[in-house]
């Protein structure tokens, strides 16, 4: 599965780039599982996640927990808690 | 009464008088019009300025969903929320929220509401320039915007 | 950090930019400002104005008694509390609230404790002039606004 | 006793006149005292004051409870509940 991944603020700057295309494997279905799978891809993708309950996600630009599946999404971003306002 | 509802995510400054005209001008409804403004402070000296980051599409999109609840909840008759992003200087405005309605508590609460989902949610993030020079660091999250959200309660 | 209070109770109407200005400018460490003005509505058609009387001297005393209570319960940088008397059209401004302070809810607590507290204590009467020239009536008190006066607390 | 006393809104019309001086009788001691003597001054103060519980009263421009004494008073103010703002 091709998905647009964003990064942003301290987790785009740990990874060194604000956005990639990937080819996911099967087996990750979940947002969980990409964090996880993120984690192999490389030392800054594995530092910038070490915590990934520390990260936000959002699928299509909506918010979303963990657990939610991320079969048919286009771009998925990755991000620490908001601090705007 | 039609409502009236502006969202903008923007480099710029803002008017907050424009802002005030664009709610109340024609509408002899409105008794109360709420203004939040937000600015970047110095912090005792320490910051030469914030750099404001933000998801573009979803930042605006948030706030219009954030905006809604708010209309819906408070029964708002205009809500304007303007959002910059980028390098911003102290004493320079961050954020601008515009709340009317007939009565005034519907008109504070909206705004209130508005800013703490605003905190919580809006894909916004801030980094510090230093005064001195030297490395800023990014803005934690703080758990008290968490429990001020959580006094509105469950949706 | 010295505190700015400006209480002022005048026919003229004001500017909200100017009382934003009064309490922000040269000030760095104020990160939030929140401004409440109080419109004259026609109700729905019915009103072509309304008069404002107020008690000269206590009304500016009460506003100041009401000011300095906000400014120390909820530590405010700045308030500034605007009320005009006289003959007031439908959407004209009544009254400005501004309240600053380092953090968004004391600024937001600090104008909205100011305007239950001024709608209930602060000595001005409303009367209506109606749109089809008949005799017009005092406006009478609210239970809501003791009720949401009463919100704060006793003192 | 001399004070000058000052009515504002329908209490002002009812009486209809904005403020007059009274030497006030020695037995007249509390704010209550006060609105039930001005009740025997004529038709308008008893009209304007027939619920004295409804009308609002302050001592040198402070607002007082019907209870307080006024010894010493030089300002008397009586009005409607407020409806500013």
């Amino acid at each position: 599965m091709m998905v647009k991944i964003v990064y942003f603020a301290w987790v785009r700057e740990k990874i060194g780039k604000g956005e990639e295309e990937l080819d996911l494997p099967a087996e990750v279905t979940t947002v969980a599982d990409l964090l996880t799978y993120l984690k192999t891809l490389g030392e800054e993708y594995d530092e910038a996640l070490k915590f990934p309950e520390a990260v936000r996600v959002a699928l299509n630009q909506e918010h979303a927990h963990h657990s939610e599946k991320i079969a048919g999404v286009r771009e998925i971003g990755i991000f620490p808690p908001m601090t705007g306002g | 009464m039609s409502l009236t509802l502006h969202i903008a995510v923007q480099h710029e400054d803002f008017d907050p008088a424009v802002e005030a005209a664009r709610l109340t001008d024609g509408r002899p409804g409105v008794g109360a019009l709420v203004q939040f403004t937000g600015f970047c402070r110095d912090e005792g000296g320490r910051l030469s300025a914030l750099e404001l980051e933000h998801y573009p599409g979803m930042a605006e999109a948030e706030l219009q969903r954030i905006a809604e609840d708010a209309v819906g909840r408070f029964l708002l008759i205009g809500l304007s929320v303007i959002h910059r992003y980028g390098k911003i200087m102290p004493g320079e405005r961050i954020v601008l929220v515009s709340a009317t309605s007939s009565h005034r508590q519907a008109a504070f609460d909206g705004a209130n509401y508005v800013m703490d989902f605003l905190k919580t949610a809006a894909p916004f993030w801030k980094k510090e320039h230093n005064a001195d020079g030297s490395h800023g660091a990014w803005v934690a999250a703080k758990d008290e915007d968490d429990s001020a959200r959580d006094k509105w309660g469950k949706e």
